[in-house]
């Protein structure tokens, strides 16, 4: 039951990912007034991609199309570490949250690399600038998880998640704050979007991500995307399980499980609507902002990690 | 008896070889000289070590602590009596300046450096020091250019001014020894010295005024600054095996003085007093002459600063005490003397084939001579202390000593002035193996004597720094037990 | 007590203010040969207290140390260097870097330490404190010699002041020291001083002057 | 050379700090770890601004010495605080980046120079494209980027990692200090993880991928034999140790107790060595997966915007790239700037404008500059007091005298 349920976590993660997106482009529609697609049409743009040839400049070498396998493959493994309906994954024990920051690294580093591949002149632009805000998150995200991993005296995120369990909700820390204010800031810059970057623009002035992407196309563009709402879904489920992870089965009894998973999906539904006001609501920074916004929450989770010494103990 | 052949066989052998006109007769018997004269100093090393002392009137005694340093003297001087073998190929036939004469001169300076360590007596002893510079004097000057001269009257005027306060001192402590009731002959002898000190109550401000003197006295030849003034004048313009017997015996020798009368004075007022002007001199020592390492322009004198550096080193190590500082002192006397003269050798040859010690017209040697370069790169990266070498062990040993008696400040100073001297020897060094050569510099070729000493020196550096043989640790921890 | 042991006591108690004029003469003296006389004075002066210290000690060894300084500084060594100056034709002039008023203070200001420094050692040793002032001065007197006058013999002249000051300290406070290792020291001076003649000699040639401060190509 | 090299002066310090003094003071410990963070970060800044490939490499070997003092800084401070087992932990982290550094940097070294051989340059504005005319070398330098980057599945992620726990571990210390300063690190290991990753898909992006930007990289042929025999056995050490850390870690962690009394095997090194092959097999796993979705590929020409062609000058260059990050981090560089413009006085209509940056090396000129300048000219000044004068030699010898003498007066 054990490893089914946690095989289900992942199946979750990975084919609920375009859902995610389907939700917010919907719910930002409707707060432009608009009446916006299907929640489900991202479904049916990865089929359609799928099923079209992927067209590949002559410059390019293997590279170029190598770098959405990995990408895809890499991101994908990280969700054998979220917990989303119990406080255990695939490979929760083990896997701890280096091992997740650096997964989605190892699968921007390709991407990068397959942007610069195209060899014109946006695929380096957006891979440059990439550069910049990633190398900048890195730090930012790791801090905050080390303030939780120290509150909670675990290092797997399966175990954090589980000490926050065992808390009750108004014992929650201003370690906690702080780090949700940081990792949220960092969820934005990680998954490309607003106000760091803007996923539906292609103005060349500000785009990062759709700049690196803009060479891929068919099957490519597919696992890109998909990757990329993969990556989103697990952000957002890393969220809801370090800071809301209250409803979470703590059997292996199908009913327990099943009422997790309509639970998840009742607070993923919140943490979208709320992403979605936010993205509405923002203006995009401008470029060289972009550190400063970064800068930020790398001083709060660094002033989570000074924090944790007072409130530990 | 066996004390009196080391000290013959130079003598006689020096006259021996003034009736050999023919230079190559006079190097072939030099060398068996050399050789007999090897056996000699092990035989008394070897007793020395069986019978833990070895005496001979009034005046000659061997213990451990000798014996390490006659080892020492044994070892470089065969070195260099083989290189010098190959390397007087190049001198021609003068009054005064002939092989034979060098060779003469080279086993009375041999002589007076085997009696200090043999001597018993603190008079003996100043003596014997007193005619090393005698008998080196001529052989700084043996090449009668214009700067050999300088540094020739240079060396013996201010050694002899300082060793005359080294004589003043002497009869200072000999005055306290007295006045506290030892016979005279007693009175200077430093094993009836060290065994009266700590019980017949000698006058605490004399034996102090008698270190002062004795530290700068002596001090002079060790090369401590501000009195190390000689020194590079000496070991630039002496001949190149003679920079070598300089560098690395002459200065252990003085060394070894001071190393005496550090033991005694520490025995009869406590170590304080001499261990802090022990420290003083050898961290201005190596301050100053790690600072000027950096701004030399001529080869020799860039070694003879560096020689002044580990002087200092050494000094530190005595300084600090206590068995870690005074391992890392008599290891590293040992390591500089080797690592020292496998440099100078090497800086013998550059001299011959690029016909200049200027550093900045030595290029691209490792092209044009590329044994030699690797002599240098080897006794170079030795004296910058860097592992594998033994040069590294005994500086360490020091540094750990410092770091355990929580002297930070010697510790901190100790390791900028290595940065800086690292700094100084990587800087000259790249840019003498580095680069074209100027010109199409001679084929260079070494002679088989050249290749044995520093293929020697070289190995023996590398051997050390693995671990120290068993023989030669058994040796430095008697000379440790001599002076603790 | 007869009358040796008077002049024996007279030469020990009185005989430093010779001493003291030597040096004062020598602060001032401009010519090598001048300088060479003052000094086998003093030489003799010395040898005076050595061969009263002797009397009155009754010590064999020091007499002979006695009959070897009256031999080696007084005769032999003033000789060696007439036939020096001779030799070389230098010019016969000191070359002080100090005019003579200001070497006579300097020579006075020394005196003076002496006298301090004997003050605070002087209980200690127990000895006539103007005979050790005397030797300290000595000491002092040569040092300076050493470092103001430029001619390479008035180097070699200052040292052997310095020596008999330290010569002297030795007498006075410990009656010399084994006779042995006296006859070494005096061995060492003589070839120190040999070795400087050869020095000199090849000096001149090379040179052709004997200025040793001119000697300045090694530096740095 | 460089990891050669490197690894001495590493074995130096670890031989003084464990093997001699046993540790030290913590004070030591954050000394090391502050020289490690400082020669990280601008190691990795300088490396990102610079173009000329083999000048980029060796100011990573700066930053991954950094990084291995990191790893020794905290493993020392865990030793003055009497935690064996995470000083242990620490110690293999610093000992296998040290060693992993050595596999790929020589790597590294040997792909720049086949670069070097092939195109007779090493400027990274000059290269582009290689992948295609040197598969090998591009593979192997490809492997050697992520390892030195610190990717999942190469060798450098282990030790960063294991750095990564250790400095995590700080917060089980009872000392306040360690227990802040140590988890930080984290974030500063982090930033030059994460620049570094900017660096190598500057690195590899512009040499091995796009277009050629000069005639001799268009040209250039693959490496001999030997060398791609040679680089292929340095990537695939470092992926096998990238995939089974197991294999090096047991003996490490031996050498581990060896130098630290009481380190046993700390149990991070037991979890890695168990859940990388995991990994590395699920993301093969589903790599293949997708691969096996794509289907037919076309080659066909990149929308030029309407232009005719795209050509290579119309790429972002080594130097564009790091435009971004260059900027952030001006206060580092302090860049020189200066725009010339033809003719001056007609700003609209410019014939040619020149455009030319220095990055005036700051930390060269601030930090060590200044002080090996006071050392020289010290060094100067001292020169001076070797007149050459010997009546000045003397006075020496009488000063020194006259001060010991004052000195030994007012002693007591």
């Amino acid at each position: 039951m054990k490893i089914t349920a946690e095989i289900l976590q992942v199946l979750i993660l990975i084919l609920g990912a375009p859902l995610v997106r389907g939700i917010i482009a919907r719910m930002k529609a409707l707060l432009q007034r608009r009446q916006g697609a299907n929640i489900w049409r991202p479904y049916a743009e990865l089929f359609k991609l799928l099923r079209k040839e992927d067209l590949v400049p002559p410059t390019s070498s293997a590279v170029f199309r190598l770098a959405p396998i990995v990408l895809f493959g890499a991101t994908a493994c990280t969700t054998a570490f979220v917990p989303l309906v119990h406080a255990s994954a695939l490979l929760g024990s083990y896997g701890d949250f280096f091992l997740l920051v650096y997964l989605l690294a190892l699968g921007r580093f390709f991407l990068s690399l397959g942007a610069l591949d195209g060899g014109s002149a946006f695929g380096g632009m957006g891979a440059s600038r990439e550069a910049l805000v990633s190398s900048l998150a890195e730090a930012p995200f790791l801090l905050g998880l080390v303030a939780l991993a120290i509150s909670a005296s675990r290092t797997d995120l399966a175990g954090i998640v589980a000490w926050t369990l065992a808390q009750n909700i108004f014992n929650i820390s201003v370690v906690h704050i702080l780090v949700l204010t940081s990792l949220a800031m960092v969820a934005l810059a990680e998954t490309g979007r607003m106000p760091v970057d803007n996923p539906t623009t292609h103005l060349e002035l500000t785009m990062i991500h759709e700049g690196m992407v803009l060479e891929y196309s068919g099957p490519s563009l597919a696992l890109i995307e998909w990757a990329g709402a993969i990556k989103l879904h697990v952000m957002l489920a890393l969220l809801i399980a370090l800071f809301c992870p209250w409803g979470m089965a703590s059997t292996w009894s199908g009913l327990g499980i099943t009422l997790a998973v309509l639970l998840y999906c009742a607070k993923a539904a919140a943490l979208l609507i709320l992403l979605s006001v936010i993205e509405s609501a923002v203006a995009k920074l401008r470029m060289y902002l972009v550190p400063d916004f970064l800068g930020v929450a790398s001083a709060v989770s660094a002033l989570a990690v000074i924090f944790t010494t007072w409130v530990k103990r | 008896m066996l004390l009196l052949v080391p000290l013959a066989i130079p003598v006689l052998g020096a006259g021996l070889i003034l009736c050999f006109r023919n230079p190559r007769v006079a190097t072939r018997v030099a060398l068996l000289l050399g050789a007999l004269e090897i056996g000699a100093l092990g035989a008394v090393v070897w007793q020395v070590h069986a019978r833990g002392e070895l005496r001979q009137g009034l005046y000659l005694r061997a213990d451990g602590l000798s014996s390490f340093f006659l080892m020492g003297i044994a070892f470089i001087s065969g070195l260099v009596l083989v290189y010098a073998s190959g390397y007087l190929r190049h001198m021609g036939e003068g009054r005064f300046s002939s092989p034979r004469w060098f060779y003469a001169l080279v086993f009375l300076f041999l002589f007076t450096m085997i009696s200090v360590c043999l001597s018993a007596n603190l008079g003996f002893l100043w003596i014997m020091m007193e005619g090393t510079t005698l008998a080196s004097a001529l052989l700084v000057g043996f090449y009668n250019t214009e700067g050999a001269l300088e540094a020739g009257w240079k060396y013996l005027v201010v050694c002899t001014v300082g060793i005359a306060f080294a004589l003043f001192g002497t009869i200072v402590l000999y005055l306290a020894a007295v006045k506290a009731g030892m016979s005279p002959a007693a009175a200077l002898d430093w094993v009836s010295l060290m065994d009266a000190a700590p019980r017949i109550g000698l006058d605490p401000h004399l034996v102090k005024l008698a270190f002062v003197f004795v530290i700068v006295g002596y001090g002079t030849k060790v090369g401590f600054v501000p009195m190390h003034s000689w020194l590079p004048d000496a070991h630039a313009e002496a001949p190149t095996p003679i920079s070598a017997l300089l560098s690395a015996v002459l200065l252990n020798c003085a060394m070894y003085a001071v190393m005496r009368y550090d033991a005694i004075v520490s025995r009869a007022v406590g170590p304080a007093f001499s261990h802090t002007l022990l420290l003083i001199f050898g961290v201005t020592s190596m301050v100053v002459a790690g600072l000027l390492i950096l701004v030399q322009q001529n080869l020799k004198r860039l070694m003879a600063y560096s020689s002044i550096e580990h002087m200092g080193i050494i000094a530190i190590g005595l300084g600090l005490g206590g068995p870690l500082g005074l391992f890392g002192a008599l290891l590293h006397a040992f390591n500089h003397s080797v690592a020292k003269s496998l440099l100078f050798f090497g800086a013998g040859n550059v001299r011959h084939h690029v016909h200049t010690l200027r550093i900045d017209g030595i290029r691209g040697i490792s092209r044009s001579m590329p044994q030699t370069s690797a002599a240098l790169l080897v006794g170079g990266l030795a004296i910058v202390g860097l592992p594998p070498f033994s040069l590294f062990i005994s500086e360490f040993a020091i540094l750990s000593e410092a770091f355990a008696q929580a002297r930070y400040l010697v510790v901190i100073l100790f390791l900028v002035v290595l940065s800086v001297v690292f700094g100084g020897f990587a800087f000259h060094f790249f840019r003498m193996l580095c680069g074209e050569p100027d010109r199409d510099a001679e084929n260079s070729r070494l002679i088989p004597s050249e290749y044995i000493a520093m293929g020697i020196a070289g190995s023996c550096l590398l051997f050390f720094g693995a671990r120290i043989p068993y023989l030669f640790g058994l040796l430095l921890r008697e000379a440790m037990a001599v002076l603790q | 007590m007869g009358l040796v042991g008077i002049a024996t006591e007279k030469i020990l108690s009185s005989f430093s203010v010779f001493l003291f004029l030597t040096i004062l003469l020598l602060a001032v003296a401009r010519r090598i040969s001048t300088c060479v006389l003052l000094f086998s004075l003093q030489s003799a002066v010395i040898t005076a207290e050595v061969l009263a210290t002797a009397f009155q000690e009754k010590l064999v060894g020091v007499y002979v140390v006695g009959l070897l300084v009256f031999a080696i500084k007084v005769v032999a060594i003033p000789r060696a260097f007439f036939l020096l100056t001779k030799r070389l034709k230098t010019v016969r002039d000191v070359k002080a870097s100090t005019t003579p008023t200001q070497s006579v203070f300097i020579a006075v200001a020394m005196i003076y330490l002496s006298y301090a420094a004997v003050h605070s050692y002087g209980q200690a040793v127990q000895v006539p404190d103007d005979a050790l002032a005397a030797a300290i001065s000595l000491i002092l007197t040569g040092a300076f010699l050493m470092v103001s006058r430029k001619k390479a013999l008035m180097q070699m002249l200052g040292l052997l002041v310095l020596e008999n000051g330290i010569f002297l300290a030795a007498l006075i406070t410990t009656f010399g020291m084994p006779l042995v290792i006296e006859i070494g020291i005096f061995f060492d001076i003589l070839m120190g001083l040999l070795l400087m003649g050869i020095f000199t000699f090849r000096i001149s040639d090379t040179f052709e002057h004997l200025d040793v401060s001119k000697l300045r190509r090694l530096r740095g | 050379m460089s990891g050669v090299m490197l690894k001495t002066a590493v074995y130096g310090f670890v031989r003084l700090a464990f093997d001699f003094l046993g540790g030290g003071p913590s004070w030591a410990g954050y000394i090391v770890l502050l020289a490690g963070a400082v020669s990280g970060l601008l190691g990795v800044l300088y490396a990102i601004a610079e173009h000329d490939l083999k000048r980029l490499l060796a100011y990573h070997s700066v930053e991954n010495i950094g990084i291995i003092y990191l790893g020794l800084g905290t493993s020392l401070v865990f030793l003055a605080h009497h935690a064996p087992v995470l000083a242990a932990l620490a110690l293999i982290a610093a000992l296998l980046h040290t060693f992993n550094h050595a596999l790929f940097k020589s790597l590294l070294f040997l792909g720049a120079g086949a670069i070097s051989d092939a195109t007779h340059t090493v400027d990274l504005e000059e290269l582009g494209g290689l992948q295609r005319r040197m598969p090998i070398t591009g593979t192997t330098f490809l492997i050697g980027c992520c390892s030195i980057v610190g990717l999942p599945l190469f060798n450098g992620f282990i030790s960063e990692w294991l750095t990564f726990r250790s400095f995590l571990a700080g917060s089980v210390l009872t000392n306040t200090k360690a227990q802040i300063v140590l988890p930080l690190m984290v974030g500063v290991l982090a930033l030059i993880g994460g620049l570094a990753a900017a660096c190598f898909v500057k690195v590899f992006g512009v040499a091995f991928l796009g277009r050629s930007r000069s005639a001799e990289a268009e040209h250039a042929v693959e490496a001999p034999v030997s060398m791609r025999a040679g680089m292929t056995m340095l990537a695939a050490a470092c992926l096998l140790i990238g995939i089974l850390p197991g294999i090096l870690l047991h003996p490490l962690a031996s050498l581990g107790q060896v130098l630290i009394p009481g380190g046993g095997v700390p149990e991070e090194t037991l979890i890695i060595a168990r859940v990388i092959p995991w990994i590395a097999a699920i993301v093969l796993g589903t790599g293949a997966f997708a691969a096996f979705l794509r289907g037919r590929k076309r080659m066909t020409r990149t929308w030029a915007c309407g232009l005719p062609e795209l050509s290579s000058r119309m790429q972002y260059t080594s130097t564009v790239f790091s435009k971004p990050i260059r900027f952030v981090f001006a206060w580092v560089y302090r860049p020189d700037r200066n725009v010339g413009q033809l003719p001056a006085d007609q700003p609209y209509f410019p014939i040619s404008i020149s455009y030319r940056s220095v990055r005036t090396t700051s930390y060269e000129q601030a930090m060590y500059r200044p002080f090996v300048d006071l050392i020289v000219s010290l060094a100067h000044r001292l020169r001076r007091l070797q007149t050459g004068n010997i009546q000045v030699y003397l006075l020496y010898i009488f000063l020194a005298l006259v001060s010991l003498l004052t000195f030994l007066r007012f002693q007591k």
